[in-house]
């Protein structure tokens, strides 16, 4: 691997990946305003929304830390693009491996709970000990997920697994029931309706986001693009054979993407409690049921 | 009498911002302005009967997503403050702290005629008649209630505003408040009293930020001063 | 004199020395130093952890037709070290001005350094045990030793702890001692080789009595599953850098003997080919059940608690899971992994404790519906806290996601999904656990009482940094590490690993931390990037002006969210693990009171000597049985 | 040699002399004990070398064996004897309340248990043995408080029961085979291993078991011990019990060797170390608590004799001498700590040293290395996994079993010493003089630790010398007897 090679993949990996997430945004307001039976917003209401925020004229800091926690999040996440193989740049994604890109994923989410942690705000606090819970919740069917995708593809680097699928066939064909919890574990990861009581606007502010403002919030929005980039990406991989080229690529990543999205509002707000409850009960009996298959 | 002199320092404030030479900044100001333009998040602060008109201009009839403004929750995210309705003395000031809590560029629509000149409570002793005797207004839509599509062209002419602000200098009334900020705490000090006061030290952020005015420091700050207790940002200590 | 004696000569000198010094400030001063000698004997050492030598100690006793000695092996000097690191850090971090809180608060300072020495001295004993007797010999100089550092804090908890502790290990103790009996009738010898060789003599039965009572002994050390009860609340009752020194590494003498006596000698071969119910559970399996067991339910406990200490505590009992796991995983990443744990897990919980003790100086609470907000107050606490909590949730770029990961990584290999949810089930748990910490000391809102708070003094400070420091570079580099680990492979058996400085090298993805921490920093510094360079300056607030739905904020409120962290979870499983094995405890108690009633009933009847002619008549009417029917 | 017969008839002489001089000088009538007890003491020290591995025998008055009175005495008997000595001066009541009849009674036990030590045949045992229990009888009944007079009663009605079935016992053994010189009978133990032998033999175990606190039969110990002074009972505790065990032993090594009578040894051994350990575990005082913790030492005594052959013995003997030491100096530190756990609190506070010599004997006590106790109790523990008969290995797991009982009772005391608020009734600092014996018995062990080696080959040899009948017989009975049956 030449340095030219290492540097592009390192600037361009985050880049793609926040281009191709506004997209993702994009489609999921224009997903939710059609199924209200809207029009939503223009092609670039997620840049306006972005750029507005970062050039607000003012903006409050609680202290360093809660600095410190949006670079984090942002930058753990464009560490975790790096991590994540698409096609042309998977150099560096060798490195790291199923495993510790999950782990890389939880480092943001860390980043964030620092963050808000300091703003002193309890509405903060508990949105972040809601979202650790629902991070309790849907990653046990998510690792079941993932155990059962390594062990079937012989494997914990993505890039094994993707050519296992290109090889053979594809992950949701021969392990359907993963797949499926996959995808339910998909919809808590993305924090999208009913596992949303984190944001739960009227009733705790926002959660994390309350105290958030201008480039803070701004923060957020970006990993907000790159939330919805890895996951897309991440599903792909592990059960659509990931992507020969970008063309075959990125179809998949919006359709997993487009999944949640719809189903999404057909739900309300599940309590915490039942949250926990319903992940832990169908997503982890189908990956149990999947496992068992492959095994 | 007031408000002439308030247009006139407004005025000279905007015409600072032109000073700039370097025509990229120019670009990069205009690009920044039309997305503020194109993107509103919006705090409703329903007080009164006129919030029930914003359901409607939300959802699928009007659809305000279309116009890039949508609903935040809290001050710190919003760009908007909407006071729809009467404004009680009581409600006045968690309407003052809220205005405070938000972030420039900030812009106020007071909808409703109550927000306007008290409206059917012109004779109440509970109620605030003038908003913009508290804080900048931005845009008033008058009505008993207002329509949805009167709210939506009330929308767009902020819209416009914030546009052109660098044009027309309408869009910028938000740093009249750290301006005037003597004017809005005196006429705050007469409604509430002596020991009025916010969390929010609008002095030191118009310091910051280069606000200041003329009308910023006066008498009325003076005796804030008096009654104020300081609120320092906790600094990491080693 | 080879090198183990003259090393064992220096630590009996510190002993005497810190015995004896009165003066407080050169007590501390020759006690530190005698830390760093006894860090640079095992340096020069070294050869046994990067070659897997042996030293064996000139010094031997015979006894009783017994011949105790010691020696050194890799995996001897890999414990040391850590326990003499721990010490070191320890020591200095008493030795200045909380050592001066202690005394003025009544403690007795020369003590608790006695406390600390006759620990490091005792588990070295055990440490370099070559036979089972004195690894027996040094396995309960261990534990009184910690019995003596238990019992030095005056509250009522405290003794309570301690007392239930030398219940516990008392119960350990005769485990084992039973074991010897075992090793003992078959062999006449207590010599470590005869462990295997009284193995493979037995039966089937008394196989799983012999394994049984060997782990038992050594479960209730490290606190495994169902023996975990006592040891969190005595950790956290032992006065501050103690706690530290006894959370980072006196438990993991249980892994120790394990190692050297399940692993090294009855072979975990064996005990795969012990089966107990189906082809899948195995003696093996079993013990890595126990180990998973043991990293779900104690770290759980530990989410519940509101004390930093007891929190912190029961997250060590339940990251020694994490190592028995690796461990019984028997292969080269997994036991690697668990190995590598023991030093991982004994950094950043030294380092974690020390915070905690830390904040106990300045406020005088470990309460963590009391604190709040200290991060202004004392930056460099919480940031050691911040590395110490990354690395005890296994979070990359620290020291904690490298073990971890070659444990998930083995149980992957292997086949084990439920193993490895019940390990991810820990780590969730943990992080769960560690964020409250964290949030519950150091953000939200900063109490009225508190807002005079400073950070401590660098007495205390530089060991906290120094371990956050080792948490760090061996979380970065796991190459510095790694060639012990394969030394201890290969002296007990094990599947050796692969490695390279940044970690391990294996064909179906391997793990290179230099990469890893490197991607990951680039993120953050292009994050900084964004986050610095877009966007206008901020303003700084304070803490009252805050959103609270309009309400004005001030020192009058109480704006802060502690009490209950996680509400909607423990609302679900509060109620499935309350109170488990308590039962157990109370069974055991009960059954005993009940026959100890019914023997005190005959201690007090009333007709004596009709008890006695009852007796006699008894006794003479079974020998006419026995003869008369012997007779026909 | 034969001065050493002194031993017996000293203590009996000044037994009956000290009433007589009380009534003419006080003081002095106060000296004759200690003074005949230091003398004894010098006797043994100074005799201890010239009994060769053999021992010797004394014939009273020339008869010889089978007829007349015959003492044995080997290196066994004079460690006893030297220990009876050393337990008398150190219990010796010197204060000046006490009366003059009771320092006879003392000395009238100190004539019993030597008498016991070196009686060599059946009969002479159990006069002096009865003689023990009379003085007994006495010490008890004259304590100050009416628990301690009922407690004697009980006492009396049991050791009296007790001592009519040691009486018929060896009735019936002088019906079966018409002599009762113990070497004598060792040469026709075929007569005695009959239904009537064995019947016999219980008899006298019961007889004895009463004062060697036997399972079943110890149901007088807790309250005698709770009521009592404190030297006095550790003196019953100590040495009394120790002695009856010490008359088991010898009849059975020297007649009733057999793998059936040792069972039931160890049966009852364990029996007797699981109920005291266990209802020491809910004593709610000091003493109650130490005489149960006894009971079940003795029954540990008794597993380690239940062992064959010389192994066996010399655990035994190292396990009395251990407890000994170890109960000895713990019921005089207890002489001050009476009444309940809840007076003790706080006790570390008033008198470390106090404190830290009760934690050293505990943990002897429970066997934790380095100390005495701990190596003792791995080779009872190592040699009990030895015997190929599983009821031994069960024994293990009773006595751990009953160690970690043990161990929860001692420290729930150590709890209570340690707490930080003070008790409302304060128990006062031990006497100066038990304090420094018990001081002085902590040191011992603590210096025995240094000597493991030589005292447990010193052990062996005795061990070795009386689990050998050979050496018995041929030592006291005429080469006639001995010769044609040896």
């Amino acid at each position: 691997m030449s340095f030219v090679e290492i540097i592009s993949e390192l600037v361009l990996m985050p880049l793609i990946a926040f281009v191709v997430g506004l997209m993702m945004v994009l489609m999921m307001r224009k997903i939710s305003a059609r199924l209200q039976r809207r029009i939503g917003p223009p092609f670039f209401q997620p840049i306006y929304d972005i750029v507005k925020l970062y050039g607000k004229d003012t903006q409050v800091s609680h202290g360093l830390i809660h600095d410190i926690g949006i670079v984090m999040a942002v930058g753990g996440y464009i560490g975790a693009e790096i991590l994540l193989p698409v096609p042309g740049m998977e150099g560096i994604a060798d490195k790291g491996g199923i495993i510790t890109l999950s782990y890389f994923l939880m480092i943001p989410s860390l980043g964030m709970a620092l963050g808000v942690g300091q703003c002193a705000n309890p509405n903060g606090s508990i949105g972040i000990s809601r979202a650790l819970t629902a991070m309790l919740a849907y990653d046990i069917p998510f690792i079941i997920v993932v155990f059962g995708a390594a062990w079937h593809y012989e494997s914990t680097s993505l890039i094994g697994m993707i050519e296992y699928q290109q090889a053979n066939a594809w992950g949701i064909i021969e392990m359907p029931f993963l797949a499926i919890a996959g995808l339910f574990a998909l919809q808590g990861m993305l924090g999208k309706q009913p596992f949303e009581i984190y944001i739960a606007p009227a009733e705790i502010a926002t959660g994390p986001m309350v105290e958030m403002s201008g480039k803070y919030m701004g923060g957020l929005f970006v990993m907000q693009t790159f939330q919805l980039y890895t996951a897309g990406v991440l599903y792909a991989s592990l059960f659509l054979g990931g992507g020969e080229s970008w063309l075959d690529l990125l179809p998949k990543a919006f359709l997993v993407v487009a999944i949640p999205m719809s189903i999404a509002f057909l739900f309300p707000r599940y309590k915490t409690e039942d949250l926990i409850r319903i992940l832990w009960k169908w997503p982890v009996m189908l990956a149990l049921i999947g496992l068992a298959f492959i095994l | 009498m007031m408000k002439k002199e308030l247009k006139i320092k407004s005025n000279k404030t905007n015409q600072q911002k032109q000073k700039r030479t370097n025509p990229l900044a120019n670009v990069f100001d205009d690009f920044i302005d039309f997305c503020q333009s194109k993107s509103l998040f919006m705090l409703h602060y329903c007080t009164g009967c006129g919030a029930i008109e914003l359901p409607p201009a939300m959802t699928s009839r009007f659809d305000m997503e279309r116009l890039g403004i949508q609903p935040m929750v809290t001050p710190r995210q919003a760009d908007i403050l909407l006071v729809t309705g009467y404004v009680s003395v009581k409600t006045l000031k968690r309407v003052i702290l809220t205005y405070e809590q938000m972030q420039a560029p900030k812009y106020v629509i007071g909808i409703c005629s109550c927000t306007v000149n008290g409206g059917m409570y012109w004779q109440s002793y509970a109620t605030a008649k003038k908003l913009n005797e508290y804080m900048p207004v931005d845009v008033y839509i008058a009505g008993c209630m207002p329509r949805p599509e009167a709210v939506l062209e009330g929308l767009n002419r902020l819209k416009n505003n914030i546009k052109n602000d660098r044009k027309e200098q309408k869009g910028s009334a938000w740093k009249d408040y750290y301006k005037n900020y003597d004017y809005y705490l005196g006429n705050q000090q007469n409604l509430f009293g002596k020991e009025w006061q916010t969390p929010v030290d609008v002095i030191a952020e118009a310091k910051l930020y280069g606000l200041e005015g003329e009308g910023t420091y006066g008498e009325n700050t003076k005796k804030l001063k008096m009654v104020q207790h300081p609120l320092l940002p906790q600094e990491m200590k080693l | 004199m080879n090198l183990l004696d003259q090393f064992f000569v220096i630590v009996a000198v510190a002993l005497i020395s810190i015995a004896m010094l009165r003066n407080i400030k050169v007590n501390s001063i020759v006690s530190t130093l005698w830390y760093v000698l006894m860090v640079v004997m095992l340096a020069r050492m070294s050869s046994v952890a990067y070659n897997a030598d042996t030293i064996t100690s000139a010094f031997s006793i015979e006894l009783l037709g017994f011949r105790m000695y010691w020696k050194f092996t890799a995996l001897s000097w890999f414990f040391s070290i850590i326990t003499v690191v721990s010490a070191l850090a320890s020591s200095l971090f008493m030795s200045g001005d909380w050592g001066k809180q202690y005394r003025q608060q009544g403690g007795n300072y020369g003590l608790l350094q006695l406390a600390l020495i006759l620990n490091v001295v005792s588990m070295l004993i055990l440490l370099a045990s070559g036979d089972l007797l004195s690894l027996f010999i040094g396995w309960e100089f261990v534990s009184w030793a910690s019995f003596l550092m238990m019992v030095l804090m005056p509250s009522k908890t405290a003794k309570k702890a301690a007392v239930k502790y030398v219940i516990y290990a008392i119960v350990g103790a005769m485990a084992l001692l039973a074991a010897l009996a075992m090793v003992y009738a078959s062999s006449g010898s207590l010599d470590f080789t005869q462990i295997t060789d009284a193995f493979i003599q037995m039966t089937d039965n008394m196989k799983f009595g012999f394994v049984l009572l060997f782990f038992i002994g050594f479960a209730i050390k490290m606190g495994l599953l169902p023996f975990h009860l006592w040891q969190a609340v005595a950790y956290a009752e032992t006065p501050g850098p103690g706690a530290a020194f006894l959370g980072a590494i006196s438990s993991r003498m249980g892994l120790f003997t394990i190692l050297v006596v399940i692993v090294q000698f009855i072979g975990l071969g064996n005990l795969e080919e012990m089966n107990i119910a189906l082809p899948y559970l195995n003696m093996k399996s079993l013990l890595a059940w126990i180990a998973a067991l043991t990293t779900i339910i104690p770290t759980y406990i530990a989410l519940q608690q509101h004390d930093a200490k007891r929190l912190l505590a029961w997250h060590g009992v339940g990251q020694g899971g994490y190592m028995l796991l690796g461990i019984m995983m028997y292969d080269s990443i997994g036991s690697a992994g668990g190995l590598m744990h023991v030093l991982n897990h004994a950094s950043y919980q030294a380092a974690l404790f020390l915070t905690v003790v830390a904040v106990v100086y300045r406020t005088g609470t470990s309460d963590l519906n009391k604190l709040g907000g200290l991060v202004t107050q004392m930056p460099l606490t919480f940031l050691v806290m911040l590395i110490g909590i990354i690395g005890l949730a296994g979070l990359p770029p620290m020291n904690g996601f490298v073990s971890k990961w070659m444990v998930y990584r083995s149980l992957l290999v292997n086949g084990e999904p439920l193993l490895f949810v019940a390990a991810v089930l820990g780590t969730l748990g943990t992080i769960l656990s560690v964020y409250k910490l964290i949030h519950n000391t150091f953000l939200g809102q900063l109490r009225v009482e508190h807002q005079q708070v400073r950070e401590v003094p660098w007495s205390m400070m530089v060991p906290m940094l120094g371990l956050s420091v080792i948490v760090f570079i061996t979380g970065f580099m796991p190459g510095l590490i790694l060639p012990w680990i394969a030394s201890i492979q290969e002296t007990i058996g094990l599947p050796v690993v692969t490695y390279h400085l940044g970690g391990i090298e294996y064909a179906k993805g391997g793990l290179d931390m230099i990469w890893v921490s490197g991607i990951l920093f680039y993120g953050f510094g292009v994050g900084a990037l964004i986050f610095y360079f877009l966007g206008g300056k901020a303003k700084r607030i304070h803490q009252y002006d805050n959103y609270a739905g309009g309400h004005f904020l001030s020192s009058e409120v109480k704006y802060h969210y502690s009490n209950n962290f996680y509400p909607g979870l423990m609302h679900l499983i509060g109620n499935w693990y309350r109170g488990s094995f308590k039962w157990m405890e109370n069974v055991i108690v009960s059954a005993l009171s009940f026959v100890s009633k019914l023997f005190e009933n005959m201690y007090r009847s009333r007709q004596p000597v009709m008890l006695l002619v009852l007796v006699a008549v008894v006794a003479l009417f079974s020998i006419y049985k026995n003869y008369s029917g012997a007779g026909s | 040699m034969n001065h050493l017969i002194l031993l017996v008839v000293l203590p009996l002489l000044s037994a009956f002399i000290i009433p007589v001089v009380a009534k003419h000088s006080l003081t002095i009538s106060r000296l004759i004990g200690p003074v005949v007890l230091v003398f004894i003491l010098a006797l043994v020290v100074l005799s201890w070398n010239s009994v060769g591995s053999n021992g010797f025998a004394i014939f009273l008055g020339g008869f010889l064996p089978p007829v007349g009175i015959v003492f044995y005495i080997d290196h066994f008997s004079l460690m006893l004897s030297g220990l009876i000595a050393g337990m008398l001066l150190i219990v010796w009541p010197w204060n000046s309340y006490v009366a003059p009849r009771q320092y006879s009674l003392y000395m009238l036990l100190t004539a019993a248990s030597f008498g016991l030590v070196l009686s060599a045949d059946l009969f002479n045992l159990y006069v002096f043995y009865e003689l023990l229990a009379v003085a007994t009888y006495g010490l008890i009944a004259r304590q100050k408080n009416p628990a301690a007079a009922v407690a004697a009663l009980r006492y009396l009605f049991v050791s009296a029961t007790g001592s009519a079935m040691l009486l018929l016992g060896i009735a019936i053994i002088y019906t079966l085979t018409g002599t009762l010189n113990i070497a004598h009978l060792a040469t026709m133990t075929d007569q005695l291993h009959g239904l009537a032998g064995l019947s016999a033999f219980a008899l006298i175990v019961i007889g004895a078991g009463v004062k060697a606190e036997m399972f079943l039969l110890n149901t007088w110990v807790p309250e005698v011990y709770s009521t009592i002074e404190t030297p006095l009972a550790a003196l019953l505790a100590g040495l009394i019990s120790k002695l009856a065990t010490v008359l088991i032993i010898r009849v059975l090594l020297m007649l009733f060797q057999q793998s059936e009578v040792l069972q039931m040894l160890l049966v009852v051994g364990v029996f007797g170390v699981i109920s005291g350990e266990m209802v020491a575990w809910r004593a709610k005082d000091m003493l109650r608590m130490l005489s149960f913790s006894s009971i079940a030492q003795l029954g540990m005594i008794f597993i380690a004799f239940s062992i064959a052959g010389e192994v066996g013995l010399w655990i035994g003997l190292a396990m009395m001498l251990h407890h000994l030491l170890v109960k000895g100096g713990l019921f005089l530190l207890a002489d001050k700590m009476q009444g309940s756990f809840d007076n003790l609190r706080g006790y570390a506070k008033r008198s470390a040293m106090a404190v830290a010599i009760f934690i050293i004997f505990i943990l002897s006590l429970l066997g934790i290395p380095p100390f005495p106790g701990f190596w003792i109790k791995l080779m009872l523990i190592l040699n009990l996994a030895e015997q190929n008969n599983t009821l031994y290995h069960y024994a293990i797991g009773f006595i751990l079993l009953a160690t970690v009982i043990e161990a929860a009772y001692l420290f729930k005391l150590v709890r209570y010493l340690f707490q930080d608020e003070e008790a409302a009734t304060i128990v006062s600092t031990p006497k100066s003089l038990t304090f420094w014996y018990a001081q002085i018995f902590a040191l011992v062990l603590l210096v025995s630790l240094a000597f493991i080696s030589p005292i447990s080959n010193r052990l062996k040899d005795m061990a070795s010398q009386v689990a050998n009948p050979d050496i018995y017989i041929n030592t006291i009975l005429p080469s006639h007897l001995s010769g044609g049956n040896p």
